[in-house]
C-alpha cells in the first residue's frame, strides 16, 4: 500500500463514516490534518527526486488493461498540497451546518485527490466525476438563492459540466485507441505516454485529438464561450463548495491538460489552427470576462467572474507550451486555488453577518474588522498580481516563457495574445481595488455592523493567506518540485 | 447430475408449488415464497458444481443443447434474477394481494420458477426451434404474470398489451424463421453460419429473413422501432414482474440475438455488412428513443422503462462491434458483462420502488420529494442504483458503456458514438432530476419510511456490489476474455 | 395440384382474411377466418402436407374458432356500427401492407429456389425408403414408401418423437402454463362481491 | 405451373393481411385474430419450403416439426389471450383498443 493511496482514501473513509453517523466535525477536520500530514511528509520526501515516484499498481482488469495505479511528480504534488490546505481551510469554515456539509467537502476533496494522484485515466476520469456530483447537488440544494433559482444554476453547471465531460471521455476514448498501438488496450498513462514517445501520430492528428480534449477539459475549465455556467454557480454554492470547486477541482481540467493531453499530442498545440482556437478563446476570458467583472456589483460575482477571467492566464501558459510558461501555468494554478479560496471564504463570512455583499449597501467595514481586513487584502491583492505574492511568480512566468525566442520585427500570434493579456492584469486592478475598497473603505453603512471572527475562526484564513505569502517569496520552494516534471 | 437435471428439476419444483397450493390451500405465503428461494439458490448451489460439459447432458437433450461459456453465464444469470425477483414478490406481497384473485399468490412464485427454466434451455439453443418453444414458454408465462394482478386496471392493461404485442413479434419471428430456414435449409445456427458464407445463397432472401427475424426478435429485447409497449407494460406490471421482464426477458433475448447475430454475421457471411449496418442504426435509434422521451416522464416506474429501452440501445451497439485486432472483446463478451452490470442496478430500482409501493407511496417523481428525511439508507441506495444507470465513473454502469464507446470507437461508427454519448447525457439528466428530489427538502413534512431487516441486507448488498464492480470489475473478467463468451465460431 | 385449384384456394385463403380484417361483425370475422384457414388447410394438402393440413383444420379451423366465437358470443360483443374509423390508424396499416406485399413479391423474384415446381423438386419415395436413417428399421413407414405412399403422419411423428422429445416436453409444459394462466385469469373471486 | 413464388406470395399477402389488421382494427378480438392469421402465413412459408427443401427425397420434416409446434403455441396463446381478454371485458365492458388507454402513452 502507498501512501498515496492512504491520501487518497482517508477523505473518502472520513466521509462514509460521517455519513454513518461519527462526529461530523472532528473526524473531517482529524482526517484532513492528518492528510495535510501526509502530503507534507511525501513532498519532504519528494525534495529532490524528479519523475514519476511513489509508484504503485494494483491490475483490476487484464482485457483491456486497467489498474488502479498512484504515483505522483512535482505538479501532482503541488496540486495535492493545494487540495489538502483549501480541503482543510473549507472545513475549519464550515459553522453550524449539518452533516452533508462535511460529507461533500471531503468527497469533492477526496474525488480531486484521486485525480491528481492516479496515473490510469480510467481512474482520473472516474475520481473526477465523483467530485462533481456533491457539487451539483449542494448548489441545488443548499444554494444560496431561491429553490428555483439555484436549481436552475445547478442544471446549468450540470449540463455544461456533464456535456464537458462526456466530450472529453470521447477524447480519452480516442486516446486510449490511437496510443495502445497493436496491443491490447491500456489506460495506463505511463505506457501510452512511452507509446506516444515511441510512435507519435502525425501532426494533424494530433491537433485533432487535442482540440475534443480542449473542449472537454475547457468546459471544465470554464474556458471561453463555455464558460456561462460557473460564474452563477459559485455565486450560488455554498461556501465550501465555491472554495473547494473554484479553488481545486477547477484546476483538474488544466492539470489532465498538462499531464495527459501535453505528453501524448506534444505538437497539438502548437498546429496552427489548434494554437488560433485556443488562443481566441482565453482572450475571451481575460478580455470579455474582466469587463464583465468589472461590472459586476456584488462581491460574489466579482469573484466568481474573476475566476473565470483568471483561467485565461493559465490558458495561455498551456498554449505557449514552453518549460517556462508551463511552470508558470501550474504555479499559477496554485497561486490561484489559495487565493480564490480564501476570498471565497472571507466572502461567504461577509454574507453571514451582513446578509448582503452589494457594493453600494457595504463600506467602512476597516475600522470594525481589521483583521479581516488584512486577509481579505491578502487574497485580493494576491488575484491582482502584486510581487511578493505566488500570483505574481506564476504571470510573470507565462508572459516570459512567451517570450523566449523573438524574431525581428515579427510578433507571432501568441506574442500579440501576451501583449492584450496584459491589459487584463490592469482590469484584475481595477476591479478588486474597487471591491475592496466600496467594502473596506469610506463611511460605514448604516446598520451594517461586522467584528472580526474568533481567533480559532481565523486559522483556516491565516494558513492560505500564509501559503500565499511564504509560495510567493520563495517561488522556488513549488519551482524545484517541478525540476524535470515537464 | 447434469445441468439439465437442474433446470427440469425447476420446473418441476414450480409444478409442485402449484399443487401444494391447490390440495393445502392454507398453506402461508411465505412459506411457499422461501420454498421457492430455497429451491432457486439451491439451484444456483448445485449449478456450480454439476459438470459443465455437455457430455453429461441426457441423451435426448443432447444435441439441442451446447454448454458454451455464452450458455453458462446466462444460466447462471437467470438463476440469480430470479432468485431476486421470488424475493421481490415476498417483499411486495401485502400490497400486490390486494389485487389479486382472493388474495393468492402462489403462481407468483411458481410460474417465474419456470420462466427460469425456459430461460437456462433458451441460452443453450443450438437452433431456431428450440429457441422458438422456450422462448414461447418464456412469453406465454410473462403474458400471465403481467397480467397477474388482474385486479388493477392498470396490470390487466399492461397484459392486454403485452399479448397483443407479444404475439404480433411471434408471428414475426416465425415469419422470419421460415424465411431464413427458405434461404439456408437449415434451423441450426451453425448450418446457418456455414450456408451464409456460402456465395451460392441467395443473399436477398437470407437478409430478408434475416430482418424480419431480427424485428421478430426486437420486439423482444424492445429495440426501436418495436419499443412502443415498453412503456405502458413497465408501467402497468406489478414491480417484481416489470423487474423480471426489464432484466431477465431482456437477457434473454439477448442472448438469443447474440447466438443469432452469430451466425448471420460470422466471417465471410454474405449478409455481415448490411446486418452490422442494420443493427447500428437499430441501435443508435435505440438510444435516443429511449432517453430522449424519459426526459420528460413524471413517473419514476416509466422513467425505468424508457432508460430499459436506452440501455437495450447501448446492448445493441455492442453487438453491432465485433472484435477487431485492438479491441479485441468479442461483442458477446461485452453484452455479458453490460448485462451482469444492469443485473443490480435495475433490481436495486425496483426494489426501492417496491418498497415505495409498500409503504403506500406512489410512483412518481414528486413521491420522490425528501426520501433522504425520510429514510437515509434507502434515498442512498437509490441514489447507488440511479447513479449507475446513469453510467456514472465508479459504479458498475460505467464500465458496460465505456466498452460500448471504446468498441463504436475502434470501429470508427462515429454517428453511432454520438448518438451514444446524447442519450448517455439525456441520461444525467433525468436519472440527476430523481436523485435531487430524493435531497430535495421543501416540503418533507412527511412520516419515515421503514423496511424489513432482509429488505434492507439485500439492497445493501446490491448497493455493494454495484459499488465493488465499478471499482474492481475482476470478478467479471472471466466474461471478458476473447475466449471467453459468445465467441464466433470459425 | 392443377394450377386452377390452387388460385381457387389461395383466392378463398385471401378472400375470407380479407373480410377478417374488413368486417363489422365479430362473428362474421370469425367465421371468416375459419373459412380462410380451410383454404389454407387445401394449400398444405397440395405441398403433401397431408398431417399438417389436417391439424391445421382440426385445431385451428375447429378448435381455436370456436373458442372466439364462443367468447364473442359469450361476451356479446356487438358490431362496430357507428363507431368511428381511426383513419391514421388506418393508412398505416394499408401502407404497411402494401409495402411488405411488394416487399415479399420483390424477394421471391430474385430467389432462384422460388421459380421451382414441384416438378422440378419430385418426391423420390422409393429411394428415400433406403435412405431415412433410423426411421428405416420401422417397416410400416418403409413399406409405404416402397408402395409409393407418403406416410406423412408417421414420419411426422417419428421425427417429433425421435428428435424433438425435448421440445415436446418444453411445450407440454408451456400448454401447462397455459392452463394455469387460464385458471388465474378468469376464475371467480370466492366471495363475490 | 405453380412454383413455390407463388406459395411465398399466398403467404406474403396473407402475412400483410394479417399486419394490417393488427395495425387498424380496434376490436381486440378481431386483432387478435389477424395475429392468428400472420402465424398462419409463417406457416405456409414453412411448410411451403419445406417441400421444396427436400432431405432424402422427402419434404424436410424439421420444418414440419416447427409448424407443428407453432400450431400448438398458438392455440395455447388464444387461450391465454381470450382469458385476459375476458378478464378485461369484465371490467371495461368493452374490447375497444381505444379503452385501454389508463396507462399515458
Amino acid at each position: 500500500m502507498s501512501v498515496l493511496e492512504l491520501i487518497i482514501a482517508l477523505p473518502l473513509l472520513a466521509a462514509l463514516a460521517v455519513g454513518l453517523g461519527a462526529p461530523a466535525r472532528a473526524v473531517s477536520l482529524g482526517a484532513t490534518i492528518i492528510n495535510l500530514i501526509l502530503v507534507l511528509y511525501t513532498t519532504v520526501q519528494y525534495w529532490g527526486k524528479t519523475g514519476l515516484a511513489f509508484t504503485y499498481s494494483r491490475p483490476i482488469l487484464e482485457n483491456p488493461s486497467l489498474s488502479f495505479a498512484v504515483g505522483a511528480d512535482g505538479i501532482s504534488l503541488i496540486l495535492v498540497l493545494l487540495t489538502t490546505l483549501v480541503m482543510l481551510a473549507a472545513i475549519w469554515q464550515i459553522h453550524d451546518r449539518p452533516a452533508i456539509f462535511y460529507i461533500s467537502s471531503l468527497l469533492i476533496g477526496g474525488g480531486a485527490l484521486g485525480a491528481f494522484l492516479t496515473t490510469d485515466i480510467f481512474f482520473i476520469y472516474a475520481f473526477h466525476e465523483l467530485a462533481l456530483i456533491p457539487t451539483f447537488l449542494m448548489i441545488a440544494l443548499h444554494g444560496r438563492a431561491e429553490p428555483a433559482h439555484r436549481k436552475a444554476v445547478a442544471w446549468k453547471a450540470t449540463i455544461y459540466l456533464g456535456a464537458g465531460s462526456l466530450v472529453l471521455l470521447a477524447g480519452l476514448v480516442w486516446l486510449v485507441l490511437e496510443f495502445s498501438g497493436g496491443s491490447k488496450l491500456t489506460f495506463d498513462l505511463e505506457a501510452l505516454r512511452s507509446q506516444a514517445r515511441l510512435n507519435p501520430l502525425p501532426a494533424a492528428k494530433q491537433a485533432q485529438i487535442f482540440f475534443v480534449l480542449l473542449l472537454g477539459f475547457g468546459s471544465l475549465v470554464s474556458l471561453f464561450p463555455f464558460h456561462s455556467w460557473a460564474a452563477p454557480a459559485y455565486a450560488t454554492a455554498p461556501t465550501p463548495v465555491a472554495m473547494l470547486h473554484s479553488g481545486v477541482l477547477k484546476k483538474f481540467g488544466l492539470y489532465g491538460l498538462i499531464r495527459i493531453a501535453l505528453p501524448l499530442l506534444p505538437q497539438g498545440v502548437h498546429v496552427e489552427w489548434v494554437q488560433n482556437a485556443l488562443l481566441l478563446m482565453l482572450l475571451g476570458n481575460i478580455l470579455i470576462m474582466g469587463l464583465v467583472t468589472i461590472h459586476a456589483n456584488r462581491l460574489d460575482d466579482t469573484l466568481a467572474n474573476s475566476s473565470v477571467m483568471h483561467m485565461g492566464y493559465i490558458f495561455l501558459g498551456i498554449a505557449a507550451g514552453t518549460e517556462i510558461a508551463l511552470k508558470g501555468a501550474v504555479i499559477l494554478m496554485f497561486a490561484h486555488g489559495i487565493s480564490i479560496a480564501l476570498l471565497f471564504g472571507l466572502c461567504g463570512r461577509m454574507r453571514n453577518q451582513l446578509g448582503t455583499l452589494e457594493y453600494n449597501k457595504l463600506g467602512g467595514l476597516a475600522s470594525h474588522a481589521p483583521a479581516f481586513t488584512v486577509l481579505f487584502a491578502f487574497g485580493a491583492f494576491a488575484s491582482i498580481g502584486l510581487p511578493g505574492l505566488t500570483n505574481f511568480a506564476g504571470e510573470v512566468m507565462i508572459f516570459l516563457g512567451n517570450f523566449t525566442e523573438i524574431k525581428a520585427g515579427a510578433l507571432t500570434n501568441l506574442q500579440w495574445t501576451v501583449i492584450l493579456a496584459l491589459w487584463g492584469v490592469v482590469m484584475s486592478a481595477v476591479y478588486m481595488l474597487r471591491a475592496y475598497r466600496s467594502i473596506f473603505h469610506g463611511s460605514p453603512a448604516t446598520g451594517l455592523f461586522m467584528i472580526d471572527p474568533a481567533f480559532s475562526q481565523r486559522v483556516p484564513f491565516i494558513i492560505l493567506a500564509a501559503t500565499l505569502l511564504v509560495t510567493g517569496c520563495c517561488p522556488w520552494l513549488l519551482l524545484n518540485l517541478m525540476k524535470s516534471a515537464l | 447430475m447434469s445441468v439439465f437435471t437442474i433446470e427440469a428439476g425447476l420446473a418441476l419444483l414450480g409444478l409442485a408449488l402449484l399443487l401444494l397450493e391447490a390440495f393445502k390451500p392454507d398453506i402461508s405465503r411465505s412459506t411457499l415464497g422461501l420454498t421457492a428461494i430455497a429451491g432457486t439458490t439451491l439451484a444456483l448451489v448445485l449449478f456450480f458444481f454439476v459438470p459443465h460439459d455437455s457430455a453429461s447432458l441426457p441423451g435426448f437433450v443432447q444435441p439441442w443443447h451446447q454448454l458454451d461459456s455464452l450458455a453458462l453465464f446466462y444460466k447462471g444469470f437467470a438463476l440469480a434474477i430470479t432468485i431476486l425477483v421470488l424475493w421481490l414478490t415476498l417483499e411486495c406481497a401485502p400490497y400486490l394481494t390486494r389485487f389479486t384473485v382472493d388474495g393468492k399468490l402462489a403462481e407468483m412464485f411458481s410460474l417465474p420458477l419456470i420462466v427460469c427454466a425456459g430461460m437456462m434451455w433458451m441460452a443453450s439453443a443450438r437452433d431456431l426451434v428450440t429457441v422458438f418453444v422456450t422462448l414461447e414458454l418464456v412469453t406465454v408465462s410473462f403474458y400471465v404474470l403481467v397480467a397477474f394482478a388482474r385486479k388493477s386496471a392498470f396490470s390487466l392493461e399492461a397484459g392486454v398489451k403485452y399479448l397483443i404485442l407479444g404475439a404480433l413479434s411471434t408471428g414475426v419471428l416465425v415469419y422470419g424463421i421460415a424465411w431464413i430456414y427458405g434461404a439456408t435449409g437449415t434451423m441450426s445456427f451453425d448450418g446457418i453460419a456455414k450456408a451464409l458464407a456460402n456465395p451460392a445463397t441467395s443473399k436477398t432472401t437470407a437478409l430478408f429473413g434475416a430482418a424480419v427475424l431480427l424485428c421478430g426478435l426486437g420486439f423482444k429485447v424492445a429495440a426501436a422501432p418495436f419499443h412502443m409497449w415498453v412503456p405502458d407494460v413497465y408501467q402497468g406490471a406489478p414491480t417484481p414482474v416489470t423487474a423480471f421482464l426489464s432484466v431477465g426477458s431482456k437477457a434473454a433475448g439477448f442472448v438469443v440475438l447474440t447466438r443469432a447475430l452469430n451466425a448471420f454475421m460470422a466471417e465471410g457471411s454474405i449478409i455481415g455488412s448490411e446486418i452490422q449496418a442494420l443493427l447500428l442504426v437499430t441501435g443508435s435509434l435505440t438510444v435516443l428513443l429511449g432517453s430522449l422521451p424519459a426526459m420528460f416522464q413524471t413517473s419514476v416506474k416509466r422513467l425505468l422503462a424508457y432508460s430499459s429501452i436506452s440501455h437495450a440501445g447501448y446492448l445493441l451497439l455492442a453487438l453491432a462491434c465485433r472484435e477487431s485486432a485492438r479491441f479485441d472483446l468479442s461483442s458477446g463478451s461485452v453484452v455479458a458483462f453490460y448485462l451482469a452490470t444492469y443485473l443490480p442496478m435495475t433490481v436495486l430500482g425496483f426494489l426501492g420502488l417496491g418498497l415505495m409501493r409498500a409503504n403506500g407511496l406512489g410512483e412518481d417523481i414528486k413521491d420522490f420529494a425528501g426520501l433522504a428525511k425520510r429514510n437515509p439508507l434507502l434515498a442512498m441506495l437509490m441514489t447507488i442504483s440511479f447513479a449507475s444507470l446513469a453510467g456514472l465513473p465508479l459504479t458498475a454502469g460505467f464500465l458496460g458503456k465505456l466498452f460500448v464507446f471504446l468498441g463504436l470507437a475502434d470501429h470508427g461508427y462515429w454517428g453511432a458514438l454520438i448518438c451514444a454519448i446524447i442519450a448517455a447525457a439525456a441520461g444525467f439528466y433525468y436519472y440527476f432530476k430523481t436523485i435531487l428530489a430524493m435531497y430535495t427538502t421543501e416540503g418533507t413534512d412527511v412520516p419515515a419510511l421503514t423496511f424489513s431487516g432482509p429488505a434492507k441486507a439485500v439492497a445493501c448488498a446490491l448497493a455493494l456490489i454495484i459499488l465493488i464492480l465499478g471499482v474492481y470489475p475482476k470478478p467479471l473478467q472471466q466474461v471478458l476474455t476473447p475466449s471467453g463468451v459468445g465467441m464466433v465460431a470459425k | 395440384m392443377p394450377p386452377l385449384l390452387f388460385y381457387l384456394f389461395a383466392l378463398i385463403t385471401l378472400g375470407f382474411g380479407f373480410m377478417v380484417v374488413t368486417g363489422r361483425n365479430p362473428v362474421t370475422c370469425a367465421l371468416s377466418l375459419a373459412a380462410s384457414f380451410v383454404g389454407l388447410a387445401a394449400l398444405f394438402l397440395s405441398l403433401d402436407a397431408y398431417f399438417i393440413a389436417v391439424i391445421q383444420i382440426l385445431v385451428y379451423a375447429g378448435a381455436v374458432m370456436v373458442l372466439f366465437l364462443f367468447i364473442i358470443m359469450l361476451l356479446d360483443i356487438k358490431t362496430e356500427e357507428g363507431k368511428k374509423l381511426n383513419m391514421p390508424a388506418i393508412v398505416s396499416g394499408v401502407l404497411l401492407a402494401v409495402l411488405l406485399t411488394l416487399q415479399i413479391a420483390a424477394v421471391v423474384g430474385s430467389t432462384e429456389l422460388a421459380k421451382k415446381t414441384s416438378q422440378d423438386t419430385p418426391l423420390a419415395l422409393a429411394e428415400a425408403a433406403t435412405k431415412i436413417g433410423k426411421a428405416a428399421a420401422l417397416p410400416t413407414i418403409t413399406n409405404d414408401l416402397k408402395s409409393g405412399t407418403l406416410p406423412d403422419a408417421k414420419l411426422i411423428g417419428f421425427t417429433l418423437f425421435d428428435q424433438y422429445g425435448f421440445h415436446l416436453q418444453v411445450i407440454g409444459l408451456l400448454l401447462l402454463v397455459g392452463t394455469i394462466g387460464v385458471v388465474v385469469l378468469s376464475k371467480r373471486e370466492r366471495s363475490a362481491p | 405451373m405453380i412454383t413455390l413464388g407463388h406459395y411465398l406470395v399466398v403467404s406474403g399477402m396473407l402475412f400483410s393481411l394479417g399486419l394490417a389488421g393488427v395495425i387498424a382494427r380496434r376490436n381486440i378480438i378481431i386483432v387478435y385474430m389477424c395475429l392468428e392469421m400472420m402465424l398462419s402465413a409463417a406457416n405456409l412459408a414453412l411448410v411451403g419450403f419445406s417441400r421444396f427443401h427436400l432431405a432424402n427425397g422427402l419434404p424436410d420434416y424439421t420444418a414440419q416439426s416447427l409448424v407443428f409446434f407453432t400450431i400448438t403455441v398458438a392455440a395455447a396463446e388464444v387461450a391465454v389471450g381470450l382469458a385476459i381478454i375476458v378478464a378485461l371485458f369484465r371490467s371495461k365492458q368493452s374490447v375497444d383498443v381505444e379503452s385501454v388507454t389508463k396507462l399515458q402513452g
